[in-house]
């Protein structure tokens, strides 16, 4: 018998996709900011551009009520095990974010001597969503989310899930 | 003046150097040479005139350090400059009993560049981890590290 | 005897039917509400709140406790494991017994107990214990934190809160809800009580451990207080309770002070709902509106000012109905 | 289906819950004696109380029930869960148990038993010829301020007593500067 | 007793972040407690050190202007203009007076920025939510006329040596007069919501309070320095760029407490809006870039101090020319990190809530710290 | 019907107010001073009105009771309620006047004091205690308030407690007091016992109908007389008095002189019938009050400190007026005589402290000489008013006290041993004696020097000083520094200028009060002879004390240092001090310490001696059981319990 | 006869609460393990009022009463121990009452 690894043994159809959808919409982040771009991150999710909107706006203090890890800002040498150990105390299904050149890539940090940084989030733990910038607009940020929505679900967020079904 | 004060109390030192700074090239009012030993008095003798602890940092002259202490004023701008020559190897002796705020400044000194502080409290690395064996700051360390 | 008999005997279908409709209305009642405080913050914080998952994002709270019971429930290395897993179900139970005295109106009600009030009151000391047991159990420092904390303040308010409840049954004499809604055909209790309703809403706040008494579970303190180790399901139970707590402290201040189902044109329950709600808003409010007070601050001002007062209130309440 | 119903009568259905209480109340005292987790022994206690509770609702009082879980649950278990918080450093391993003691306290709480369920079994319990049927708290009120209106004094001095006590015993430690 | 039982404290540790929600960022403080009570806490930094300083031995002088933005990312154009005003001195340039005008303007709406950022953070810290949301959206009004200029929301890098590189025009005058006027209309709001909320007054007055001594010996600058009462400003002691043609007046507390450091912030925001005010009546006309500004910028061989005041305090740059194209020391001066260092004689005989209030009041930006 | 009927919510409203005054202030606003005042003065202002229209409305009319149960049971009936007949009536009008003019005085007084607050608090609480006192209906109420006057009194006295002096002599009126409540309350659980009722008008109708047992009218009377002794200051039981002018001046004008004190002797006239029909009882009554009228006015002759004159004048006067209520039950007269002189001594005693409060606060010093020396009498309405009082404590006509003591002199005359008369007036020489002392002193100061022969007066002294430097006031800030002499408050002359007045008028009320108490008023046969006698005393005491102190060559050491083993007996206060110390080491300490020793060297050291060898032995075997090992101990006895339980239960 | 409406077995009931109690404070080491164990011996005793009073008393308010006394007096005993045992924990860092022997002779 053959089963490709990765697949469940027994699908759930549409139970699974209500749970993805239900899973898509309501992201909440873990309150957790490296540098700069913390800063957008809270922008992000005040007044003028919301998160709320999209039910990401729900930033949990403690890593086992998150869902999604948004690394935003630089991670250094010495902050790299911590940022393993809080993406390892979260429950699954469980998301990465790498917000900003320095999580992609080390962004304007990365030289030949570099001495004090992980060049890149996606060293040490899985990353499903980029977002670039240095920082990233609020915007981006939103258009993150919703790209890693659509990831979940495969079709993308709820209005888009109506249209598609329709 | 602060600037006279200042040179008037450091004067019994016999410090190498105590000459007044061209503001306008380098922002300093004052010039100080002093050997290591001497620095702790001279510290004494900025906290006696009120003065506070701006700024410490060490250049890495390649055959020498060069220690530079910045002291400055919250009551007049007097800035003053404080250079002493350290051989490689060779330990500085601390200022964090005089002023509790070079604690940190020391530490990171020593966790740049390698530089032994006597008698500070808590000489351990400071930004870098606990673990790590380099000096950042020296200018060989591009040499030695390499790529990472 | 005849009591328990009565209790299984022809009762038993009502209360079996009110369970079932209990545990519906909890339910309900803990999404919409967690819905109305995002739509409430949101729009004090010049924002619209949750918008895209349904029409004005009413679906939103769906999706959340969807997700959450998706989750996987990380029991950690080093917790007390049976406490860990009972206390948010000990969170939740006298919570649900509570709702067997409550009276939505004269005739909904599952039992009209003598003693009603005070079956309310003494299961709602009961939720300290799980907190207890949370945190306890959590094997974290921060949890432990947020347990001692939630304890030193429920010791502190109890007794207020309870000495304001008296003040209430001393002007009916009766433990029975109904009666202390009855009382209240004429005149609420609020107007002749006002001291009594500040200090009881004051109490209730800090029981629920709501803003800005939520030191228990003060964010830029303890991370997540008490709850900090809890994931998916367990960690909603919490969320579940603390919301249905949040129903009961305003129902039993819209009973004992608004005159409970007692409105004009509308039904009975429609009244105690929206009363219900009101003080719900206003407990939302506070939350949206002010800092967290300090720990000592809080307990000072329960043993210096709350308690007095209270006992001050019973006073003047016992020596005007005796001289009456 | 008549076989049932017939099984399943009021009578019995209190039974049963009668013999879960009874459960609760003794499952629960041997957590609260026998674990060795002091807050395991709490929380049997709190188990247990439930269960007198419950037993205290089969003697007809409600009222006294609920009195019991407010106090005993509400106020005096939490209490004591405060102080395990506030002495007891939580990590440490429990103390080895002393067997001469256990043993010890094993025969004498037996030899008690025993003495007590041969009293019990041969006293001849005889009700009052006359009994009031008035179990109303209003009651239970009243008594408090006629016949035993002393003992209401001298409790509310001890509580007041031990209050000042407990504050005065248990102060002294770090205060805020 | 202590012997048999292995206690020797009743003490214990508690690990304060690196992820926590109150340390704005990758702090860790060491906590040794005894109840609620702080015995002694040590922080731990560096986990958001990126090696700016090694970064600058390699780069060329111009190639590093964008790091500075970077290092205290809520009040960069004050780096920038430290900067370039250090490697002006070198090359003896002199900015012409218009693009001083724009740095002051663009400097202090940046400063306005990060004082309402840390004016919600803090209060976020304390328990409110929704003045933080009222801050923000002040700071978006804010950040659309910066970002319309400079081109960023946060990282500006935005003055050149010698001056700026765009000029400002008549919409931009407009809008910051607008903005000025908006954000004083919105003083009475914070001060009912907050300045005179019984909770906060509570929690912040006659706590963490800092002496003057304690200034002197630990090197504490900025708001935190006036709120204990010394008037020490580098835009009054030092009068660099434009700022010696403005009237405006250095804010001071009298008790040193927190409360006080949140009064000085809140006025000194005023007192931003009034230079920007001024700057926007007295703008002069002309070039906004000095002449023979040389292509590669190779400073002769010496050392520069420079400070300027931030919104946290006193930023000094020593840089070490060795008439190079690359900087050959590069020493950033930055005050969170003298402020953070007074921390632990701060925290300690405290509660735990106090030092969140603390912490907060330091108003730190980690990476500023660690650089 | 609280609010319906308008006499019982004053009543109700008289003792709440200043109990919610004391809570508010304590609770709240101890540490704001200007509150904490106006809430005081609120809470006193109201029920001095409500006791001034009480006093108009209902004074000529039947007793009005109220009682609501408060502890009823098969055998015994406590009510709580008010009594209001005229007796009550005049009280609560003394009361509530002088107390609401000794908190007006305080504020001059104490201003700047750092525990303004809670001297406001504790004023209240004395208010509340002294008001529930007067108009409670029944004793055990009455026991009570009685206990609640003695902590207010302990809290004022000690009020600056970080002087070792005032906490000390709180602690002694606390304990002395104490001593004759434990009689009082004795006495009413005798009454409780064999008669069933605390009742106040049942009580005494019960002791006029003969209803009650001889013996038990008489031992009840004598228990509940010890209490009248320590809270009146009667003989032993007086040497709290004269300690408790520790405490700031206003309040020994309100508790240690006016009104407190007369708790005792309005006890002795509120139950003046039960008291009234044991012979017995009034005769041991009337020879301790004389002792103590005696006693306390020679004591006084020789006190260097102000307040001690007075104090001791107190204790003498209130002797007076058990005395007078003594022979009045002897000679089955009325309790008129007792209790007008008490309520003339509450006016004119009051002014004569608040007067020399008023001294004490300028000159910093307690010390008359050293007040006359630096210029006392420069302050002349003080020092008007100091003389009009002192002219009535000495019973010169038209001053109220002129009136009163004739009165008493009058009902001594009744009886049939004229040696209580001889004594009265002896005592009222030396009433007048002593008190012109003073005035004299202050009147006409000589030279500093001339006082250096004077026992006791230590000249130039500061410290001394109750009112200032001592307690943390600001001598500076505040200018009562003794050379700068500035006007008095306004707020400190006011009360002074309405008791002057009182003590002018009341003397002439006489008639009226009488009718009042009474129901009719007896014209009095004027006794000439009396008369004269009396006048002539008091005229004798003031030459002599003119010839001693006031005239320009005057020696400026008294009569009485002709005899000095006599003046030192009196400087040492007859030697009472001393008594009680070697009567608590002799009796109390004495009794259980030789107890103690006799069980350590009897039976631990004999024990030792005689088992010695055999107690290593057998402690061996015992130290099982003996370890203190608790849970052991506990072991043996349950298991002990248990076997011989089982044993039982076999044999049934 | 129902189980529960005989007065044996709530006396019966209570004889095992009150066994276990004792046994708790006879063997057990921690003093708060001893105060629970207390609190089950007057749970014990508090049962048996409560039965006597709904089967034998004349009156059934008086058990009640007196089930509400020994309420009040455990809360006061309660307060007092804990504030107690706090407070030998500050002394002795122990709760462990066989370190407490301070007694001994």
């Amino acid at each position: 018998m053959e089963t490709k690894t990765g697949e469940p043994l027994i699908h759930l159809g549409v139970l699974e996709e209500a749970l993805n959808l239900a899973r898509a919409n309501s992201l909440w982040p873990l309150t957790f900011g490296l540098a700069c771009c913390a800063i957008e991150m809270m922008a992000a999710g005040a007044a003028r551009f919301d998160l709320d909107r999209f039910g990401a706006g729900v930033f949990r203090p403690s890593p086992r009520q998150c869902d999604l890890m948004i690394v935003a800002g630089t991670i250094s040498k010495k902050m790299a095990p911590a940022v393993v150990r809080l993406y390892e105390q979260m429950p699954a299904p469980k998301w990465v974010m790498a917000m900003g050149n320095c999580a992609i890539s080390g962004g304007p940090f990365y030289y030949p001597t570099q001495y004090a940084i992980v060049p890149g989030a996606d060293l040490i733990i899985p990353v499903d969503v980029y977002v670039p910038g240095c920082p990233p607009r609020p915007e981006t940020l939103i258009e993150g989310i919703l790209i890693l929505e659509e990831k979940i679900t495969k079709r993308g967020r709820l209005r888009k899930f109506r249209d598609a079904k329709g | 003046m602060l600037k006279d004060n200042l040179t008037k109390a450091l004067a019994p030192l016999n410090l190498e150097k105590v000459a007044e700074g061209d503001y306008a090239k380098t922002g300093y009012h004052l010039e100080v040479a002093a050997l290591p030993a001497q620095l702790p008095d001279v510290a004494q003798a900025m906290l006696a005139a009120d003065c506070f602890l701006e700024s410490f940092t060490a250049v890495d002259l390649n055959e020498a350090f060069d220690l530079v202490y910045h002291f400055a004023s919250f009551d007049e701008l007097c800035r003053t400059a404080v250079h002493v020559p350290l051989g490689k190897k060779k330990g500085m002796p601390t200022i964090s009993h005089i002023y509790p705020g070079a604690d940190w400044y020391e530490r990171e000194v020593f966790d740049l560049f390698g530089i032994h502080f006597f008698n500070h409290p808590n000489l351990k690395r400071l930004l870098l981890p606990e673990d790590a064996d380099f000096h950042p700051l020296l200018k060989d360390f591009g040499a030695s590290q390499g790529n990472d | 005897m005849e009591l328990v008999a009565q209790l299984l005997g022809s009762e038993g279908a009502r209360m079996v039917v009110g369970l079932i409709a209990v545990i519906a209305l909890v339910s309900v009642n803990a999404l919409f509400l967690i819905w109305m405080e995002r739509k409430v913050a949101a729009h004090m914080q010049l924002r619209p709140g949750p918008m895209e998952v349904g029409p004005h994002g009413a679906f939103q709270t769906v999706a959340d406790a969807i997700k959450l019971m998706g989750k996987e429930l990380i029991t950690p290395a080093e917790v007390d494991k049976p406490i860990f897993w009972l206390a948010p179900i000990v969170i939740f139970l006298p919570v649900l017994l509570s709702f067997l005295v409550i009276p939505f109106s004269s005739t909904w009600i599952i039992r009209d107990m003598d003693v009603g009030i005070l079956l309310i009151l003494a299961f709602s000391t009961l939720s300290v214990l799980s907190i207890l047991m949370a945190g306890w159990s959590s094997n974290n420092k921060y949890a432990v934190f947020g347990a001692i904390r939630s304890v030193a303040q429920n010791i502190a308010y109890e007794i207020p809160l309870l000495v304001t409840v008296m003040s209430i049954i001393l002007m009916v004499g009766s433990f029975k809800l109904t009666d202390i809604v009855a009382a209240q055909s004429g005149l609420w209790f609020v107007v002749v009580q006002p001291l009594a309703f500040i200090l009881f809403i004051i109490c209730a706040t800090a029981e629920t451990n709501r803003a800005p008494f939520d030191i228990p579970e003060a964010e830029s303190e303890l991370v997540a207080g008490f709850h900090t180790e809890y994931t998916g399901m367990r960690f909603a139970l919490f969320f579940l309770a603390e919301y249905t707590n949040m129903f009961i402290a305003a129902a039993v201040a819209t009973l004992l002070f608004l005159g409970g189902w007692h409105g004009p044109f509308l039904p009975g329950v429609v009244w105690f709902l929206i009363k219900v709600y009101a003080v719900i808003f206003l407990l939302m409010w506070f939350r949206w509106t002010f800092p967290r007070t300090r720990f000592d601050q809080l307990i000072t001002f329960a043993w210096k000012i709350l308690i007095p007062l209270a006992f001050v209130n019973l006073l003047i309440t016992a020596l005007v109905l005796k001289l009456r | 289906m008549n076989a049932v119903s017939a099984w399943l009568t009021p009578q019995t259905a209190a039974t049963a819950a009668f013999v879960m209480v009874i459960g609760l109340t003794i499952v629960g005292a041997l957590i609260a004696v026998g674990a060795r987790n002091i807050f395991h022994n709490v929380l049997g206690l709190c188990v247990s109380l439930f269960g007198v509770s419950g037993i205290f609702l089969f003697l007809n009082s409600p009222f006294v029930a609920l009195m019991e879980i407010l106090i005993y649950i509400g106020a005096i278990c939490v209490a004591i869960c405060f102080a395990i918080m506030l002495s007891e450093p939580m990590y440490l391993p429990p103390p080895p148990r002393n067997k001469v003691k256990v043993l010890g306290a094993a025969i004498g709480a037996g030899g008690i038993f025993v003495f007590l369920g041969l009293l019990l079994k041969k006293t001849q319990w005889t009700a009052a010829p006359e009994r009031s049927t008035d179990w109303s708290v209003t009651t239970i009120g009243h008594y408090f301020l006629t016949n035993y209106a002393l003992i209401f004094e001298l409790v509310s001095l001890l509580l007041l007593v031990a209050m000042i006590g407990a504050i005065v015993t248990a102060r002294g430690g770090r205060s805020k500067p | 007793m202590t012997e048999l039982l292995g206690i020797e404290e009743k003490t214990y540790t508690l690990n304060l972040g690196p992820q926590h929600p109150s340390t704005h960022g990758v702090l860790r403080v060491i906590l040794e407690m005894d109840g609620e009570f702080i015995i002694k806490a040590e922080p731990v930094i560096g986990y958001g050190h990126r090696g700016h300083e090694h970064m600058a031995e390699n780069r060329n002088y111009t190639q590093f202007l964008p790091n500075l933005a970077r290092v205290d990312y809520l009040h960069a154009l004050a780096y920038n203009q430290c900067y370039c005003m250090a490697v002006e001195k070198f090359l003896d340039l002199k900015v012409p007076e218009r693009a001083e005008y724009i740095r002051v303007i663009t400097c202090e709406l940046n400063r306005i920025t990060s004082h309402l950022l840390w004016f919600g953070a803090y209060l976020m810290d304390l328990g409110a939510f929704t003045p933080f949301l009222y801050c923000f959206d002040d700071r978006e009004h804010l950040l659309d006329l910066l970002d319309g200029l400079t081109g960023s929301r946060l990282t500006y890098c935005f003055f050149r040596f010698g001056g700026v590189p765009i000029d400002i025009d008549d919409d931009f005058v407009a809008g910051c007069r607008a903005f000025v006027s908006r954000l004083r209309s919105r003083w009475d709001d914070y001060n009912n919501l907050v300045t005179k909320n019984v909770i906060f007054i509570n929690r912040t007055r006659d706590v963490g309070i800092i002496t003057r001594d304690q200034c002197i010996k630990y090197g504490i600058t900025g708001p935190i320095l006036r709120g204990s009462g010394i008037p020490y400003d580098i835009r009054k002691s030092e009068a660099y760029s434009a700022y010696p043609e403005f009237d405006f007046e250095i804010p001071i507390g009298s008790k040193g407490d927190i409360y006080d450091r949140y009064i000085v912030r809140l006025a000194e925001m005023e007192q931003s809006c009034r230079i920007i005010e001024q700057a926007c009546n007295q703008l002069p006309d002309g070039p906004i870039m000095a002449e023979k500004v040389p292509k590669r910028i190779k400073p002769p061989v010496g050392e520069v101090y420079q400070a300027v005041e931030t919104a946290r305090g006193s930023f000094g740059m020593y840089i070490v020319s060795q008439g190079d194209v690359k900087p050959y020391r590069i020493k950033l001066r930055t005050p969170s990190f003298a402020n953070m260092s007074f921390f632990p004689e701060m925290a300690v005989d405290n509660l735990v809530a106090d030092l969140v209030a603390n912490l907060g009041s330091i108003d730190v930006v980690i990476p500023e710290i660690d650089r | 019907m609280v609010f319906s009927d308008p006499i019982l919510l004053g009543c109700l409203l008289t003792v709440f107010l200043p109990l919610s005054a004391f809570a508010l202030i304590m609770i709240f606003t101890r540490d704001n001073h200007k509150l904490s005042l106006a809430i005081s003065l609120v809470a006193s202002t109201i029920p001095l009105i409500i006791a001034w229209t009480f006093f108009f409305k209902l004074g000529g009319r039947a007793p009005i009771i109220y009682n609501f149960d408060w502890l009823v049971s098969d055998i015994v009936k406590v009510p709580f309620g008010f009594l209001l007949d005229p007796t009550s009536l005049v009280m609560l009008v003394i009361v509530a006047s002088i107390s609401w003019l000794v908190q007006v005085y305080s504020i001059g007084y104490m201003a700047g004091d750092q525990g303004f607050g809670r001297y406001y608090a504790d004023l209240s609480l004395f208010a509340l205690a002294m008001l529930t006192l007067v108009i409670s209906s029944g004793l055990l109420q009455l026991y009570i308030a009685w206990e609640l006057v003695g902590l207010a009194s302990y809290l004022l006295i000690g009020f600056w407690y970080e002087k070792f002096s005032a906490s000390e002599a709180g602690k002694k009126a606390f304990v002395v007091t104490r001593f004759g409540d434990i009689g009082f309350f004795i006495g009413l659980v005798f009454l409780v016992i064999f008669y069933g009722n605390l009742d106040i008008a049942t009580v005494n109708a019960a002791a006029v109908s003969k209803s009650m047992p001889p013996w038990l009218l008489t031992a009840s009377g004598l228990l509940i007389f010890c209490g009248v002794m320590g809270k009146s200051a009667q003989f032993p039981l007086h040497v709290w008095l004269p300690d408790a002018m520790e405490g700031p001046t206003p309040v020994s004008a309100l508790l240690h002189s006016a009104t407190m004190v007369a708790a005792g002797v309005y006890l002795m006239t509120r139950i003046f019938p039960f008291f009234a029909a044991s012979a017995t009882t009034m005769t041991v009554i009337l020879v301790i009050s004389t002792i103590t009228l005696i006693l306390s006015s020679t004591i006084a002759l020789v006190a260097t400190d102000i307040k001690q004159v007075w104090a001791y004048s107190t204790v003498s006067q209130l002797g007076f007026m058990a005395m007078g209520l003594a022979a009045a039950a002897l000679a089955s007269g009325t309790l008129f005589a007792g209790y007008y002189h008490l309520t003339t001594h509450a006016a004119f005693k009051a002014l004569l402290f608040l007067c020399s409060g008023v001294f004490i606060h300028h000159y910093g010093t307690n010390d008359f000489f050293s007040m006359a020396t630096q210029g006392g009498r420069k302050l002349l309405i003080p020092m008007a008013c100091i003389t009009i009082a002192a002219l009535a404590l000495a019973g010169i006509f038209p001053f109220a006290g002129f009136f009163s003591k004739e009165l008493i002199l009058t009902t001594l005359a009744h009886l049939d041993n004229k040696l209580w008369l001889v004594l009265g007036l002896f005592g009222a020489f030396l009433t007048a004696y002593y008190s012109f002392r003073v005035i004299f002193v202050m009147l006409f100061p000589k030279a500093p020097e001339a006082y250096l022969k004077v026992p006791g007066h230590i000249p130039h002294v500061e410290d001394e000083a109750h009112g200032h430097g001592a307690h943390g006031h600001d001598d500076d800030a505040h200018g009562h520094g003794h050379d700068e002499h500035h006007g008095v408050p306004w707020v400190m002359v006011f009360p002074l200028l309405v008791l002057a007045s009182f003590t002018l008028i009341l003397g002439f009320c006489q008639g009226y009060l009488e009718k009042l108490l009474l129901g009719a008023s007896h014209p009095h046969a004027m006794n000439y002879f009396l008369l004269v006698a009396a006048v002539g005393c008091a005229l004798s005491g003031i030459a002599m004390a003119w010839l001693d102190w006031g005239r320009k060559d005057a020696k400026c050491v008294g009569f009485i240092s002709k005899f000095p083993a006599l003046q030192t007996f009196f400087i040492q206060k007859w030697y009472m001090d001393h008594f009680w110390r070697w009567f608590l080491n002799r009796f109390i300490y004495g009794i259980f310490s030789k107890w103690f020793t006799y069980n350590d060297r009897r039976v631990v050291d004999g024990g030792v001696d005689a088992v010695a060898f055999s107690t290593v032995g057998s402690g061996r075997l015992l130290s099982f059981i003996q370890t203190a090992f608790l849970q052991y101990n506990l072991l043996f006895m349950v298991l002990v319990l248990a076997g011989v339980g089982i044993y039982l239960m076999m044999g049934r | 006869m129902l189980l529960f409406n005989q007065l044996q077995t709530y006396l019966f009931l209570a004889l095992v609460l009150f066994v276990i109690g004792l046994y708790g404070v006879l063997a057990r080491r921690s003093l708060i393990a001893i105060l629970i164990s207390v609190e089950l011996i007057l749970n014990a005793a508090s049962i048996n009022f409560m039965a006597f009073n709904r089967f034998l008393a004349p009156h059934p308010a008086v058990g009640q009463v007196i089930t509400l006394f020994i309420m009040a007096v455990a809360a006061a005993e309660a307060a007092i121990a804990l504030s107690i045992i706090v407070a030998v924990y500050r002394k002795m860092r122990s709760i462990n009452v066989e370190h407490a022997t301070e007694l001994r002779g």
